[in-house]
């Protein structure tokens, strides 16, 4: 037991926490925008699997990361209109259309992989980039900064969203559109057009998450279903943040460092059935919202409620 | 500061040249005609349901006219979104508020207004605009707010500030002092006022003829989506007016007959509770209420009301205290348990509360009695009864509607009301809750359900009704306790003088506690 | 007329749905196309195979099975407003509270048995629903959170279980150690309904099980007091309804629902508890729900049409030759376009009801008689 | 009813329960049957193939349709299709069906079972003499079947070799979960693990963090996956599909429909040790011999290697 608290393990630990905790931010800040707006986005697990999918298929077509993530940006968009379309234009409910969204990623992703490369292939992803004297930092730095800069960038956009959402015009407007949409249409905001942007980013969020569990690892390679269940766990997380940039944070953090932990529980045997840390993670996390939440949460009002002129909900 | 004034042109006159417009189904606004000048109130009656909120939304740039046109200062325009009707200077306070509660005032206000630092928000440049504009009106908003923690005339302030700050020369107010207590509405005409003295134009609509008689300079009435007629306060009186908007004559056709018993249904003994903000809001609150009694409860809104109802009908938990109903204790009662020992209660939440919108009118009107013998077997609903003692119902009181399965989302907030009411009053309660039972009702549709609880206290029971509508109050209550802050400021018979009612009210007053002094025999007053 | 309005709102109810997943199968040509397959020959064998043949035809209503039983408690679940994405892992406990049972009580007469293997199975579903109710209804903790992950945990429980207490001990014997439990005992399966065909009595069960659950939310007070939870909790408390306790109770029937569909896999088709019991099925229940306007009624249809949908374009790798990942792209747009059509529906509906408006407004209201009056009349 | 084709032609249809691209299971039998089919000719012989059916419920269908469309030979690549297969199998006693890892049997059903222990206990003998660090790692899938018949195995072949050799060993609970295997991979090298092995499909991530560190090497399992990373793995555990799909084919084709348990082991060579050219060098060739000397002994016999219990 006492090896598991060596510097080198405990080390290990954070810096898997930070790896793993990645794409649940990517997707996961994604998501809050758009609940912001109103918009459950349940669809983010498939979108996920095409921006994995369409990242590795172009940069290895192409030789060029950048150009992959590009078209995970492009291919994120896409998939994002869609599901604005379904939610916000036609007006679908909400939990089931982002259902159909999944397993159409699902299955697209799993389609042209097999109609474009047939077979697993591997290529080099995004290296680490070691921050100059950031890096130095003891322990932090080791943690913080010598990944790669996917990682440094899901972490950077934590305090974005944060300012985009508290800070600025667009953001109050976001606000506005998923607390009371009729509000913010009565003073000229288009609710659809917020919507939309809102769900497009997000979605284009998860997209560059998916990229990131291909391109975004040293070794790149896409396999089926590579997301397995992180795009549902990206959502969940939201609910864990009450929809606070710091609580995706703190949501991702917590349950990528217990994961990190439960592989590392697992290795020196303490002689239960591995199965139960590998519940670990799950389990946590709902206890700590179970704990942590105190009579009626104050979400988004509007969420999954389509915009209607005139209709009250 | 003056770097986020934008200029925005002077609207001298507004004029809606024969605009039609649809819903499904519904001939909203049938071909209206109508102009609007500068520093002047220009008042709409009408019905619930006639197509005044519908005529302004398109004046407003909400909905565009399936037919007709717009024309500011004689040119003609087209509006695709309020922004556009803002940028010709038309502001709008809409019948539901239009803020965002978890907002602060201050962000409310900005909301889609261009900022000097964009992408960024300025607030602080906002801040001293507002904190001036709302100096100058005498308003005193705390800018830093949260909307949620205001008080609807407060939030109705705030309203109006938005449209101030974004320069509007022309003001629409929906139904605005539907909301506010009498003397609210005092300090509102006094804004209206200087409005227009400010070179302001307003359209001001109401369902309070008396209000309308006050402020207008010109009244039009609408029914069934058209212009039934236009006059000035000089050139009709209230009972014409009533006349025209429900096409026919409104008579009160209620009397209160006999004196209130002397049997205490119902004893509140130094009850305390919180709001949902978790402050206190009522604080050692005692009265008696007996047989065949309306004691009506004054009071400016958010001083205790909705949670003075709200406790004895099981909805909010009680800090101290006691509810005797019958002489039982209802205190360890659950809503359910208080239902079945006879408690009725109309809550002031209508829409949201008061029935579910999806259901049919059938299932609303069973919503408190479907466990009871006569609707189910054991847990199998008996749907013939149901359905006969539902429609019969439903005809009992009035409701207009094609059928009874239609959803209840789709009635008017009156005949919804009247859904609410067969529901309350076919019970045969013991006691009956009224909360704000007319808040914009049409003038019909209010003497019908005044009429409603009139003939129930006829019979025997107890009313408790809250409003924030004096003339109500005084015509039918038998004793008025006034609630500040959450205490009883008096309880004192419905004769005493209207500005020593509003007084306490307000706090003022306190030597006027005269609880169980003779029962008045008021007159009904017409309206 | 009273005939014929019903007629037309069937016809809406049923024609754009079905228009949609036209509409869907049009979009998922262009795949086919690009996978190399002839649209048109896809289809045909697609649906040919699914419902023209014997063989497809039972098959589609093994699939069917499981799909309804979940659908219901998504019916229940979704009508009470719990929105319940657990039912794989409720599907999964279900399976290994039923299978539990029967391997634990071989000796009982074959009715007992089965009949208490259901009960197993669904009390296991029942109290993994019973979690995310009771959180959600005490606590307030969302329950999209918590059955996404308990789906995770019951995974790994059933892998726990199936190899350790539960392995088959002649996989332990024989050193293969699949995670799969022993065989149930004959007496504890249900009979196959047609040879050559897995085709077993457990859909009259499902059947029977959506009448009784249309007669629960419509025809009982329980199925009321959820009903208006789901669509205004406020109103449902001000009603007296004891709300809390209609949440747990509609999670605990969805739980049940699903968990008795976890049993019925067991002992329809697999006669034993392996991975990959619970199959997608909590998923595409789901949206066979949906598909059936939540309405346990149309859920039977709508599962039989999705079960000939999986089947059919599972097979479509063996017909035409396309990758297998062509199902979910099928089923995908499928979902998509179902759902995007919902709002058409109601959109058609509501013109109906604001017809009879229409109709009381021209027959009464809109008749004023003229009253005098000063100043200007327009009328 | 069955459409009997009767034109000569050999066909099998082959049930696999993920990806014919999988590099592991699945890929290994695809494989195996194709290089037959290719063997025998197309006017001989022809394969089809469904894939991904993880759920025995549409693998159930698959063994149906491909017995009643007069296929010959009808693989179900997986322990879990035993019920299925069982069932269709009584009604089609004239085609021959074959499942594994797998122990029943009939008269028209062959088993085939990889004794995956033989070749994991050589390389964890391997393992052990070739580790710095005297830590292994393994990483596992679900503890179960294969999986479990492979670690018990490696662990075995370490105690063997020399038992103060510590073989960490966990589990990701998933098949596919390419890249928790990653992490777990990561997790034995951070705890100083030099040589890693593992099984399943998800061993794809395993195997990238592998290469991606230095010094770091795998040995391989399913079938030769050296082209997964040239540079890390030593070895790969193969088995051959193709002998056993061609053993089939013959007993079938001499009338011989089942009833039999194919092994797969170290004797019959049906199970392969290939070695990786690029990382010839890193074995000494004293050390090879001695394995190659320990593989003798494990093929007779004369090392037992256990299964679990
Ligand atoms: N968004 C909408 N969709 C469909 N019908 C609508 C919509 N808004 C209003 N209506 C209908 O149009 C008619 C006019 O409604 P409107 O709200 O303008 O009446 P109003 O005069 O403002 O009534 P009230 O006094 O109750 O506010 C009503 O029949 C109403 O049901
Ligand atoms: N919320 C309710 N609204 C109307 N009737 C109810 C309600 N709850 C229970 N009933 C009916 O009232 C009768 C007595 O109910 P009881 O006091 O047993 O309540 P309960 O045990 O909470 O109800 P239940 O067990 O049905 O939820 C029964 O016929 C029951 O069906
Ligand atoms: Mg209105
Ligand atoms: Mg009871």
């Amino acid at each position: 037991m006492s090896e598991f608290f060596q510097a080198t393990v405990l080390l290990g630990l954070l810096t898997a926490g930070v790896r793993l905790a990645t794409p649940f931010l990517f997707a996961g800040l994604g998501e809050m925008l758009s609940q912001r707006s109103g918009v459950l986005n349940l669809g983010v697990e498939g979108i996920m699997l095409i921006g994995a999918f369409v990242s590795f298929f172009v940069a290895f077509e192409s030789g060029n990361l950048y150009l992959g993530l590009l078209a995970a940006i492009l291919a994120g968009a896409f998939m994002g209109l869609l599901t604005a379309f379904v939610s916000v234009t036609m007006k679908a409910v909400q939990g089931i259309s982002g259902i159909g969204i999944h397993i159409l990623g699902l299955g697209l992703s799993g389609l042209f992989f097999r109609l474009t490369m047939g077979s697993i292939s591997t290529m080099r992803g995004f290296p680490r980039l070691a921050i100059p004297i950031l890096k130095d930092i003891p322990v932090l730095g080791r943690v913080l900064f010598n990944q790669n800069w996917m990682v440094y960038a899901a972490l950077l956009l934590v305090p974005i969203s944060w300012a985009v959402i508290y800070k600025t015009t667009f953001g109050l407007k976001v606000r506005s559109v998923g607390e009371n949409p009729h509000a913010a249409d009565s003073l000229g905001i288009s609710v659809t057009r917020v919507r939309y942007i809102c769900v497009v980013i997000g979605s284009i969020m998860a997209s560059i998450a998916g990229a990131f569990l291909t391109i975004g690892q040293h070794e790149a390679a896409f396999v089926n279903n590579i997301a397995a269940g992180r795009g549902f766990i990206a959502v969940a997380l939201v609910y864990f943040a009450k929809w606070n940039p710091l609580g995706v944070l703190a949501g991702a953090f917590l349950f990528s460092m217990i994961d990190a932990f439960q592989l590392r529980i697992q290795i020196i045997d303490i002689g239960i059935p591995y199965e139960i840390p590998v519940m670990l993670p799950y389990i946590v996390t709902i206890v700590v919202l179970a704990l942590s939440t105190r009579g009626r949460v104050l979400g988004p009002t509007a969420l999954t409620k389509p915009f209607v002129r005139g209709v009250h909900t | 500061m003056s770097a986020i004034k934008k200029s925005v042109p002077s609207v001298q006159s507004i004029e809606l040249r024969s605009v039609t417009k649809r819903f499904p189904g519904v001939l909203a606004n049938d071909s209206v005609s109508l102009s609007f000048e500068s520093s002047r109130v220009h008042t709409l009656l009408g019905e619930n349901g006639a197509g005044k909120s519908t005529l302004m939304h398109v004046m407003y740039g909400m909905y565009a006219p399936d037919e007709g046109q717009i024309l500011v200062n004689g040119s003609p325009v087209h509006f695709r979104s309020p922004k556009d009707a803002a940028e010709y200077g038309i502001g709008m306070v809409h019948q539901h508020f239009m803020l965002v509660p978890s907002l602060s005032v201050l962000e409310n206000i900005v909301l889609n207004y261009p900022s000097p630092r964009w992408p960024f928000l300025d607030l602080a440049a906002a801040r001293e605009r507002v904190v001036a504009m709302s100096n100058e009106y005498g308003f005193g908003i705390d800018p830093d707010a949260k909307v949620w923690q205001l008080s609807v005339g407060e939030q109705q302030r705030v309203e109006i500030l938005r449209i101030l700050f974004r320069d509007a020369s022309y003001i629409i107010l929906d139904e605005p002092t539907a909301v506010l207590t009498p003397l609210e509405v005092k300090e509102f005409m006094g804004v209206l006022r200087r409005l227009v003295a400010d070179g302001h134009g307003i359209v001001f609509i109401t369902h309070k003829l008396n209000e309308a008689l006050e402020i207008s300079d010109k009244i039009t009435v609408l029914r069934s989506g058209k212009v039934v007629g236009e006059t000035t306060p000089c050139d009709t009186d209230k009972n014409q007016l009533a006349g025209l908007m429900v096409g026919r004559e409104v008579v009160p056709t209620w009397q209160k007959r006999g004196a209130a018993g002397e049997k205490v249904i119902l004893s509140v003994r130094n009850l305390s509770a919180r709001n949902n903000k978790g402050l206190r809001a009522l604080n050692d609150v005692s009265f008696d209420l007996k047989e065949g009694e309306v004691l009506a409860v004054a009071g400016v809104s958010g001083n205790g009301q909705k949670e003075l109802a709200e406790t004895i009908a099981g909805l909010r938990r009680i800090d101290g205290g006691e509810i005797l109903l019958g002489g039982s204790n209802l205190a360890g009662l659950d809503v359910k348990q208080r239902i079945d020992s006879g408690l009725a209660f109309i809550p002031e939440e209508r829409m949201t509360m008061g029935v579910v919108k999806e259901f049919s009118l059938i299932e609303n009107v069973i919503l408190k009695s479907h466990g009871t013998p006569e609707f189910a077997s054991g847990i199998f609903l008996r749907a013939k009864k149901i359905r006969d003692s539902a429609v019969q119902a439903i005809k009992d009181f009035d409701v207009r509607t094609p059928s009874a399965d239609v959803a209840a989302a789709t009635l008017s907030g009156g005949n919804i009301q009247k859904v609410i009411l067969a529901r309350e009053l076919s019970s045969r309660p013991k006691l009956l809750i009224a909360a704000q039972p007319t808040r914009g009702v049409d003038i019909g549709a209010s003497e019908y359900i005044h009429k409603r609880i009139v003939q129930i206290r006829n019979e025997g029971v107890p009313v408790l009704l809250i409003s924030e509508d004096l003339d109500e109050i005084i015509s039918l209550a038998d004793r008025v306790l006034v609630l500040y802050e959450g205490q009883v400021q008096g309880i004192v018979p419905p004769s005493t003088p209207v500005e020593e009612i509003g007084l306490m009210m307000t706090g003022g007053n306190t030597h006027y506690v005269v609880d169980g002094c003779e029962d008045s025999e008021t007159p009904p007053t017409t309206h | 007329m009273q005939l014929r309005i019903w007629n037309r709102n069937v016809l809406v109810n049923w024609g754009v749905p079905i228009a949609a997943v036209f509409l869907a199968l049009v979009v998922g040509a262009f795949f086919l196309g690009l996978a190399g397959a002839n649209p048109l020959v896809a289809y045909r064998s697609m649906f040919y195979e699914a419902l023209g043949t014997r063989y497809g035809l039972t098959e589609t209503v093994v699939k069917a099975v499981p799909l309804l039983l979940v659908g219901l408690g998504i019916c229940i679940a979704f009508r009470t407003g719990m929105i319940n994405i657990g039912a794989e892992g409720q599907m999964i406990i279900g399976a290994i509270t039923g299978t539990a049972f029967a391997l634990s009580f071989p000796g009982l007469p074959a009715p007992l048995l089965i009949l208490f293997s259901f009960l197993a199975g669904f009390v296991g579903g029942a109290l993994y629903g019973f979690i995310p109710g009771i959180l959600k209804a005490h606590l307030n903790v969302n329950e999209i959170l918590t059955t996404v992950m308990l789906n995770s945990v019951a995974l790994q429980l059933q892998f726990l279980l199936l190899r350790g207490l539960m392995m088959d001990p002649q996989e332990r014997a024989y050193g293969t150690g699949y995670p799969q439990s022993a065989s149930i005992v004959e007496a504890a399966r249900l009979s196959r309904l047609i040879p050559r065909a897995r085709i077993h009595s457990g859909v009259f069960i499902a059947i029977i099980l959506a009448v009784i659950v249309f007669v629960l939310l419509w025809k009982t007070t329980i199925g009321y007091r959820m009903r208006a939870v789901g669509k205004n909790y406020d109103a449902a408390v001000y009603g007296g309804i004891r709300v809390k306790r209609y949440l747990v109770l509609s999670m605990v029937l969805a739980g049940g629902l699903a968990g008795l569909a976890g049993t019925i896999e067991v002992v329809g088709v697999h006669y034993r508890l392996l991975d990959g019991v619970s199959a997608g099925y909590g998923f595409s229940g789901i949206v066979a729900a949906l598909f059936g306007q939540l309405h346990p009624l149309g859920t039977i249809p709508s599962a039989f049409f999705f079960g000939a949908l999986l089947f059919g374009a599972e097979r479509l790798q063996r017909s035409v030759g396309v990758p297998s990942a062509m199902v979910h792209v099928i089923q995908g747009l499928v979902v998509v376009f179902v759902v995007s059509s919902d709002y058409l529906t109601k959109r058609f509906l509501q013109k109906r009801v604001d017809v009879g408006f229409k109709r009381l407004r021209q027959e009464g209201v809109a008749a004023p008689e003229e009253l005098p009056l000063q100043g200007r009349s327009h009328e | 009813g069955a459409a009997e084709v009767d034109d000569g032609v050999l066909r099998i249809g082959v049930i696999l329960p993920s990806g014919r691209d999988d590099m592991s299971w699945s890929q290994g039998m695809y494989e195996g049957v194709s290089a037959v089919v290719a063997n025998m000719g197309a006017g001989n012989a022809q394969m089809a193939v469904t894939e991904n059916v993880p759920n025995p419920v549409d693998a159930g269908a698959a063994i149906r349709d491909y017995a009643n469309q007069g296929f010959n030979i009808i693989i179900a690549h997986g322990s879990q299709y035993q019920n299925p297969l069982m069932e269709v199998a009584a009604d089609f006693p004239e085609v021959t069906f074959a499942h594994g890892t797998a122990f029943e049997t009939s008269s028209n059903i062959f088993a085939y079972d990889p004794q995956a222990q033989l070749g994991a206990y050589l390389f964890g003998w391997l393992a052990a003499q070739m580790t710095n660090s005297q830590v292994l790692g393994i990483v596992g899938p679900v503890r179960a079947g294969d999986a479990i018949k492979y670690n018990y195995g490696f662990i075995q072949g370490v105690e063997a070799a020399n038992p103060s050799v510590r073989v960490l060993e966990s589990y990701t609970g998933s098949f596919g979960d390419n890249i928790q295997a990653k992490e777990m991979a990561e997790a034995h090298i951070n705890a100083r693990a030099d040589i890693l092995t593992g099984t399943a499909q998800q061993v794809v991530g395993a195997i990238q963090a592998v290469s991606e560190n230095d010094g770091v090497y795998w040995f391989a399992n399913d079938t030769d996956q050296s082209p997964l990373a040239p540079n890390s793995i030593i070895a790969s555990q193969a088995y051959s599909w193709e002998t056993v799909v061609q053993y089939m084919v013959d007993s079938h084709m001499a009338g011989k429909l089942g009833g039999e348990i194919i092994s797969l082991d170290l004797t019959n060579e049906r199970i392969q040790l290939v070695f990786n050219p690029v990382l010839a060098d890193l074995v000494p060739a004293d050390l090879m011999a001695q394995f190659e000397s320990k593989k003798a002994d494990v093929a007779s016999g004369a090392i037992q290697v256990r299964l679990p219990e």
